[in-house]
């Protein structure tokens, strides 16, 4: 129980890493496999933010009118957070395109029927 | 496109909407009167308008004065008190066991010449519950009525465009 | 068959989260519970939440962190962002969309209208954004994030409309340019890639933090017309 | 003095700058990766004799080493950034000409910055920022394999692309994991702390890590994208993500292995993977009749070795390693180089197709046959002197685990050699079928034999003088194997 209340968000997080693990992996629609990519990696990226939450921190954000004796929360993992959503975002396009390409030439975006992509 | 065609007021007409609007728009983004926010902010408004002044040439737009102002300003208090009375009266359709609608499409014609006192037009009617604006062809529009309660273009015109129009006649004609 | 591998594989993943994260204390919360945060170099985080104002000026502690300390990622970051634009024109270069521009339903007046009437405001809107990004938050990506959604609108409202594409890519390299060459600038003047080699200012001002600003302009423009070009080349021929 | 830090900044410069080159000239802008890869061949060079006595720390924005992102510039990663230089520089003149269809501007762009990416990962001594740089070496290799926009590469790039994402992921999770352990991202003061650290989280993180990296670098139960990905993409692209793309994920592997986590309790389960990847992929070599595909498999099977070497951790094990990632880096991108355009000369990728090239494109020929005694581990090319460092490590160790790995890895390199003599065979004593339609637009170019020519020079000569890399591979084995060291030299006092 203890676990669970102290860790709720990274139980949350994982089990979004776990379902697009598992899309990816089992879905024969390409499209789908994509979205599981992108599920894994919008997990990842709360995962990081979590990992510098801290319980009643503000943003790190400095500003006249806010209350400078509080606690901030960790910014790093929000910079690397940042970065983590560009690149996610770049492989997404990427992706997309390829599945665009794909299709052009197949027809189709079924995994089972595209002889290259099995495995 | 075909920038030089347009004639240089209508340019510099557009072009000093632009920046009013872009310039109110930043003042109210950045919520200060410090001399660097103002001076970005005219510099950035400038830099855009420059840029892309031919955009608001075919809205439109009518020559600036007093008196369109103050009428906008009635018409935003119109368009309000049309939106409660509406709510209310969608909300009462809604709510009643009966559900008393009459959905359909009718069609409304307006006098309104410029593109964006039209938009302005559809977006109000829109904006009002129970009528929502499905497209403009030429003078004509076409709407989804919850309660059609007149078929004929003179009708429908005459409850619902009017009660808009005639604000908005002023203000872009 | 390949579901049983699967799941045997999530298992084990899921099987090392749990004893990952059981047992002794984790990220900062933990590392507050443990009161390990009293050493400054223990945790980075707290080090630049206590020092950064003072040392770069800039509000915005995150931003602070993504274009001062860990600017190096930014700049790869950066780079991806190009990666991707241009290999999606590689991979879809010659490719025609289905239907072209003046075969396609013209939009209605409704929606074109209120594309010319918004697009000057949503750019304005995406240049804020990128230039108080440290100050408030925001910054360089999410502003071109939502400049680029203002020629998504371009491209969905008026169809007939094509982007400059010429223009994109020159904005794309230049700011791109601009980035390392104010990092350079920091290896002339002070001998270290990306010094914040400009008076930071005062704190909360518009122009404070040096550089920072700077780069996130440049970042913001060179998001801007990636993410369009990504739109553009997604939407209609490639070349 | 220079800074290491412009082998990263000046080609990514040149790189958003070659656009701008192309709207002035189109045939300028073919020049600029070789441009940008020569600059990084200079510096490298220049900076390695210094590199070698102590690593050259970077720092960037004016911070000390563990509060901003740094590069530590040591003897390793210097020689594996000169490597990149070099086999992108001969690739990149290679690839003015052999790429005639396609996104001409993109590909120049997407190859300069494909080698940044592997510049940065060697060069880094930030765990994120050698994932960011391990991104941006993976994203270009995506869009390039996929270049040509036909069929098979399409799908090749997109199966790269899904397994390559994930994996991905997996590293970001353990960066993830070992930011929240210790609350720190550069490499050195993550080693300096991690001692203090429970085991089970650092397993965890490291194994999340290993499987990430293992992707890109074809570890065997993660090695099914590259045969189609290496044998569908341009040649010019082949060489380069065989010579230089897996090896980055190799040297990740490595460095987190040995420097940030000093884990040398797994070193014999790698050991292990090393030689199964290494028999999986000669073996699969062996059955291939497609050229480009044997190559691929092939280069599976050298990465298994290097694996292998690398697990040693032992001085000379390591030295072997490096030695063999620069061996195989030159002969692998001289085998594709050669076979690009004797695939454009014959139209067939088919290995039978080759008969009686020896007469028809023997300068090529007779390269490719260099490259691949070298691979083979014949004296007196590189691979020979490679091969035998590695064997001399492990009879060194003295253990009777690595000798019987060895002894089972022996039996790939066997394979090895009975393939590429079978392609010898084809190349030289079977007659060329008659009515050879001859294509004048196969006729290799200056630009392709000047770069083939080159690496077949160099496998020659550091085969004979194995002295010349020898000098460097003792302190890039100690880069490795001393984390005391790198830890106080990146900390610093």
């Amino acid at each position: 129980m203890n676990f669970l209340t102290s860790y709720i968000h990274y139980v949350g997080c994982f089990a979004l890493v776990l379902i697009g693990l598992y899309v990816a992996l089992v879905k024969s629609n390409l499209i789908k496999v994509i979205i599981g990519i992108n599920l894994i990696d919008t997990g990842v990226n709360l995962f990081l933010v979590a990992t510098g939450y801290l319980g009643g921190g503000t943003a790190p954000i400095f500003s006249k009118a806010a209350e400078q004796s509080q606690e901030m929360v960790d910014p790093v993992p929000q910079a690397l957070v940042l970065t983590a959503i560009v690149i996610g975002v770049s492989v997404l396009a990427l992706a997309l395109a390829l599945a665009i390409k794909v299709y052009d030439h197949n027809g189709t975006l079924d995994l089972r029927k595209l002889k290259g992509l099995k495995w | 496109m075909a920038e030089a065609s347009y004639p240089l007021g209508d340019r510099l007409r557009s072009f000093l909407y632009m920046l009013g609007i872009s310039f109110l728009v930043w003042l109210a983004l950045t919520a200060s009167l410090q001399a660097q926010e103002l001076l970005v902010g005219a510099g950035v408004c400038l830099a855009l308008s420059l840029a892309l002044n031919t955009g608001y040439i075919r809205l439109g737009l009518p020559p600036l004065s007093a008196k369109r102002i103050v009428f906008f300003a009635v018409y935003l208090v119109v368009l309000l008190w049309e939106i409660i009375k509406a709510n209310f009266d969608v909300a009462y359709r809604v709510v009643h066991p009966a559900m008393p609608i009459n959905p359909g499409i009718v069609v409304i014609r307006t006098e309104l010449k410029s593109d964006i006192a039209k938009m302005v037009l559809a977006n109000s009617i829109t904006l009002t519950p129970g009528t929502f604006t499905l497209d403009i062809i030429g003078d004509k529009l076409l709407i989804h009525w919850i309660n059609v309660k007149a078929e004929s273009v003179e009708d429908a015109t005459r409850l619902i465009g009017e009660r808009f129009e005639r604000h908005l006649r002023v203000i872009f004609q | 068959m390949r579901k049983q591998i699967s799941l045997l594989l999530l298992l084990i993943v899921a099987a090392g989260f749990a004893l990952c994260l059981a047992g002794a204390p984790f990220g900062a919360e933990g590392a507050r519970e443990s009161r390990r945060l009293v050493k400054d170099n223990v945790n980075y985080g707290r080090r630049y939440v206590s020092k950064g104002l003072d040392e770069n000026r800039c509000a915005n502690i995150v931003t602070s962190v993504v274009l001062n300390y860990r600017g190096f990622d930014t700049l790869g970051e950066v780079t991806i962002l190009f990666i991707a634009a241009l290999g999606l024109g590689a991979v879809l270069y010659g490719r025609r969309a289905g239907a072209s521009p003046d075969e396609a339903q013209r939009p209605s007046l409704i929606l074109s209208t209120g594309c010319r009437l918004l697009f000057p405001l949503i750019m304005l809107v995406g240049i804020y954004i990128f230039i108080h990004g440290h100050l408030s938050p925001g910054g360089g990506f999410q502003g071109g994030a939502v400049i680029a959604s203002g020629f998504l609108l371009i491209c969905l409202g008026c169809r007939k409309k094509k982007l400059n594409s010429v223009a994109l890519g020159a904005a794309e390299s230049l700011s791109g340019l601009a980035f390392v060459l104010l990092a350079l600038i920091g290896l002339a003047v002070g001998g270290s890639f990306l010094l914040n080699f400009l008076p930071t200012g005062k704190v909360y001002a518009l122009f404070s933090g040096g550089i920072i600003p700077l780069i996130y302009i440049a970042i913001g423009v060179k998001v801007g017309s990636e993410l369009s070009g990504i739109i553009d080349n997604l939407s209609g021929e490639v070349r | 003095m220079v800074s290491p830090i412009l082998l990263i900044a000046v080609p990514l410069a040149l790189a958003f700058l070659t656009p701008m080159v192309g709207l002035a000239s189109k045939s300028a802008r073919r020049y600029m990766p070789a441009i940008a890869m020569l600059f990084n061949f200079i510096v490298a060079m220049s900076l390695l004799p210094k590199a070698l006595e102590a690593p050259i720390i970077v720092r960037t924005a004016g911070w000390a080493p563990p509060l901003s992102i740094h590069l530590v510039a040591g003897p390793l990663g210097l020689l594996l950034s000169s490597l990149v230089a070099l086999i992108g520089l001969l690739v990149a003149i290679y690839g003015i000409d052999y790429i005639r269809e396609g996104a001409r501007a993109r590909y120049d762009v997407l190859y300069t910055l494909l080698l940044v990416g592997a510049t940065g990962v060697v060069l880094t001594g930030d765990l994120f920022n050698l994932f960011v740089f391990f991104e941006v070496l993976c994203i270009s290799s995506y869009a390039l394999v996929a270049y040509r926009g036909d069929s098979a590469g399409v799908e090749a790039g997109m199966k790269y692309l899904i397994q390559g994402a994930i994996g991905s992921s997996l590293v970001l999770i353990g960066i993830g994991l070992l930011y929240g352990t210790v609350g720190t991202l550069s490499m050195a003061d993550i080693a300096s702390s991690v001692g203090s650290v429970a085991g089970s989280r650092l397993f965890i993180s490291l194994a999340f890590m290993i499987a990430g990296f293992g992707v890109e670098a074809a570890i065997f139960p993660l090695n099914a994208w590259l045969p189609d990905a290496h044998s569908s993409a341009p040649s010019s692209i082949s060489a380069v993500l065989s010579g230089v793309a897996i090896k980055a994920g190799l040297y990740a592997i490595a460095r987190v292995v040995y420097t940030v986590y000093g884990a040398s309790s797994i070193l014999p389960f790698l050991a292990v993977l090393g030689v199964v990847t290494l028999l999986v992929g000669e073996m699969c070599a062996f059955a291939q009749e497609d050229i480009k595909r044997l190559l691929a498999f092939s280069s599976i099977g050298q990465m298994g070795l290097i694996l292998f070497a690398l697990a040693l951790s032992s001085a000379t094990g390591i030295s072997g390693a490096v030695f063999l990632i620069i061996s195989h880096g030159l002969a692998k991108a001289l085998l594709f180089l050669a076979t690009g355009y004797m695939i454009y000369r014959t139209g067939s990728r088919d290995i039978s197709s080759l008969a009686g090239m020896g007469k028809r494109m023997p300068i090529m020929s007779l390269c490719f046959t260099v490259g691949a005694f070298s691979l083979m581990g014949l004296p007196p090319f590189v691979g020979f002197a490679s091969k035998f460092t590695i064997v001399r490590a492990v009879l060194g160790t003295g253990s009777t685990f690595f000798i019987t790995l060895l002894a089972i890895g022996l039996i790939g390199t066997v394979i090895e050699g009975a393939y590429f003599l079978r392609i010898v065979q084809w190349l030289y004593f079977k007659p060329a079928p008659e009515a050879m339609p001859e294509q004048t637009e196969g006729r290799a170019p200056l630009t392709a034999l000047v770069p083939v020519g080159l690496l077949a020079v160099l496998i020659v000569t550091i085969g004979l003088l194995p002295g010349i890399v020898g000098r460097a591979l003792g302190p890039a084995a100690d880069d490795l194997l001393d984390r005391a060291a790198y830890i106080q030299h990146v900390m610093g006092d």
